[in-house]
């Protein structure tokens, strides 16, 4: 029952009341996040933190991917998960939490993970999307998918006791435009040689680490779509993109750096780097190949 | 004369790579102002002299791959991407801060 | 079952291999943290955070005090309530929450505001505090039975786009020991005026912003259980006290300032101060006439 | 002439004292060198001429009560408390950077 001409309901005023009095967020903004859809890849340890804030914020469709089970190894830094759901399939398990927190959210179950196969039919019906996974093959596909179908990208990752977090392809505009944001490939033209990739189960995680870089996800997506970022502004250019890094034992913990912007010869986002949707999805780039990876990848 | 002229530094490694240089983040070092040549320092110098003299790892590959920096590693002058800045070519100021990030992948 | 001569159980070791691999951790640090007992004032914005990721690595026993119940404008921040708990106490909510999250954990649960009454009572039984609070006055009253009992705290707090980090009283040691960390009160020897407090019920919060310092307080937490820091080694001195700020919308968001060591006439922890358990106790110190406020005072 | 040397410096806000200066939280400005006394500009003078000056907003009392930074704004110089730096007798050099902090509370 909406309120005659209040454009939210009265629970929603309640519910969301304590964020709509924050500058730069007011009615516009959350109308902005219950309009908008936002994909999370990866249900472990960036994606529960970044969930349940994205949640509860109010973003009007949540799409979560992933094709793992819960296993009472995630459980000290995946806190969507509780030990009765150890066996579920993350994606069930982690909707069971969302909408208790937020019943007025749509969420969609994607269980399976990303494959150069589905991404563009997963991908596309979404207006942003969190890299939440675990391995360098997942970051150079999620990245070249967004790339392709211009949507923003909020990567972030974790081992040990460091964390990084990078906004890339912001705004979202097509390749060739040297006003869009830098993309992962721009960032990194060569994936890492497979034996100097850890994961955070080999590496080890503390779990606030993860969840720290999760929820600063989580702020960097509320903020982009409050804002009206999720597309291009006429004439608008990409700030200075920038890296911020975590040391849980450094003294200062934080530190940002100053990141290149689109590269002239980007593979994915310049106009002469050939990546095409075709060539993604038919296979002709093989992701676990070029990353070097001979063991079946794992979206941790 | 010239050539014992020295320049104070800061190189850090994070991301991991700490773990090859003695699982130290922070180093403070004095590099000669010129090389064998007589020309600037650079970074790329610096690399190779990192490579050469400061790392105790075997691991030589994990840091430098073809005479590159190994892909994956991002190199920061002054905390700006050294792309910015002339890459490898880059001449070493007094008081730099010269910052080695290992990518994370793990979530 | 203990597995023969294993300080821990099977299901421990699955449980926390992934943070008992991590450097600094290891099985020691495990059992420090099994052994250790913290607890946490305020289940709101900071507190459901900070629980989560402080049960998760398996804190031996955690005691919540608060005495507010869940409400609808909570749930964008407070992530562990949900919404068929509004109108439930928050600290058995809370509870509820974190015992299906880990079973291993013993729960404490004060269904009260902490007051100088209570204060040394609850207190007295815990290794380390977190003050996830929403007031002066309770900041203030934490503060001084901290340095009375000899507590290291953790001590966060947001607002709008802001948040702010201090740990405090670390080493503990007693009053008139220039080697402990400093207090609250060294820092901050005055209360703010009654009408420039404004609390995240006036002046709005993101909710990200209080989750990510909820989750760095209970980072701090780990890192100081893990270390075996909770009381003070032989010569043991203060490090440089330092406070982390948090700007959402500044270009670095995070910057780290260096405080002061303890302050020589500090009121709470020099000799010459004047605080005693029993001027606390007695109400002889009105923490909330000190702080200027005539309405009653809510921890949120 | 000496009185009319100037010197940079950059001054801030945060925690919502920023709302008091226009809502900016970072102020590049040119304070004299020497006071009208002709002793050299100290964070103290700093106080009452951001209070006096530019300060928009009419509550001072939010930011100066009587005659210091009001409790519970921390002031810091160069990122260090400024209770190690002598407080509001610290002579402002060039470049400093001194930034004022208003404990927040919520949670
Ligand atoms: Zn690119
Ligand atoms: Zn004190």
């Amino acid at each position: 029952v909406t309120q005659g001409n209040w454009p939210l309901e009265l629970e929603e005023y309640k519910r969301y009341g304590r964020q709509m009095i924050v500058p730069n967020v007011g009615i516009q903004g959350q109308l902005r996040l219950k309009a908008a859809s936002l994909l999370i890849v990866g249900a472990g340890g960036l994606g529960c933190p970044a969930a349940a804030y994205i949640a509860g914020a109010g973003v009007g469709t949540i799409g979560i991917v992933d094709g793992d089970i819960v296993e009472t190894s995630n459980l000290h830094r995946q806190i969507l998960h509780s030990t009765a759901k150890v066996g579920m399939k993350k994606v069930e398990s982690a909707i069971e939490f969302l909408a208790s927190l937020n019943p007025n959210v749509r969420f969609i179950a994607h269980n399976e993970h990303l494959s150069p196969q589905n991404a563009k039919e997963i991908v596309e019906n979404y207006d942003v999307v969190l890299d939440c996974t675990d391995h360098p093959t997942s970051r150079y596909l999620i990245s070249d998918i967004c790339v392709l179908l211009h949507k923003p990208l909020i990567s972030a990752s974790a081992l040990r006791t460091d964390g990084q977090l990078i906004v890339l392809n912001s705004p979202p505009l097509p390749h060739g435009d040297p006003s869009g944001g830098p993309c992962y490939r721009c960032v990194f033209p060569k994936p890492p040689p497979a034996e100097s990739v850890v994961s955070c189960g080999d590496g080890g995680i503390l779990g606030p680490v993860v969840g720290i870089m999760g929820v600063l996800q989580a702020l960097e997506a509320i903020k982009l779509i409050a804002a009206g970022k999720l597309t291009a502004r006429e004439g608008e250019k990409a700030g200075e993109a920038s890296m911020l890094l975590f040391s849980a034992n450094s003294n200062p913990p934080f530190r940002s750096v100053r990141l290149r912007a689109r590269r002239q010869k980007c593979f994915a986002c310049s106009k002469e780097g050939g990546l095409t949707l075709e060539s993604l999805s038919s296979g002709s780039l093989d992701y676990v190949l070029f990353c070097g990876v001979t063991t079946p990848v794992k979206i941790l | 004369m010239a050539s014992e002229e020295t320049i104070p530094i800061i190189v850090e490694f994070t991301g991991g790579l700490e773990m090859l240089f003695s699982g130290e983040r922070k180093h403070r070092l004095s590099v000669p102002a010129k090389d064998s040549k007589g020309d600037a320092v650079t970074v790329g110098w610096l690399v190779d002299y990192l490579c050469d003299e400061a790392m105790k790892d075997n691991r030589k590959e994990m840091f430098v791959l073809d005479g590159h920096v190994r892909p994956g590693i991002l190199v920061l002058i002054n905390d700006a991407d050294w792309e910015l800045e002339g890459e490898a070519s880059y001449a070493l100021q007094p008081n730099d801060n010269i910052l080695f990030v290992s990518t994370l992948h793990g979530g």
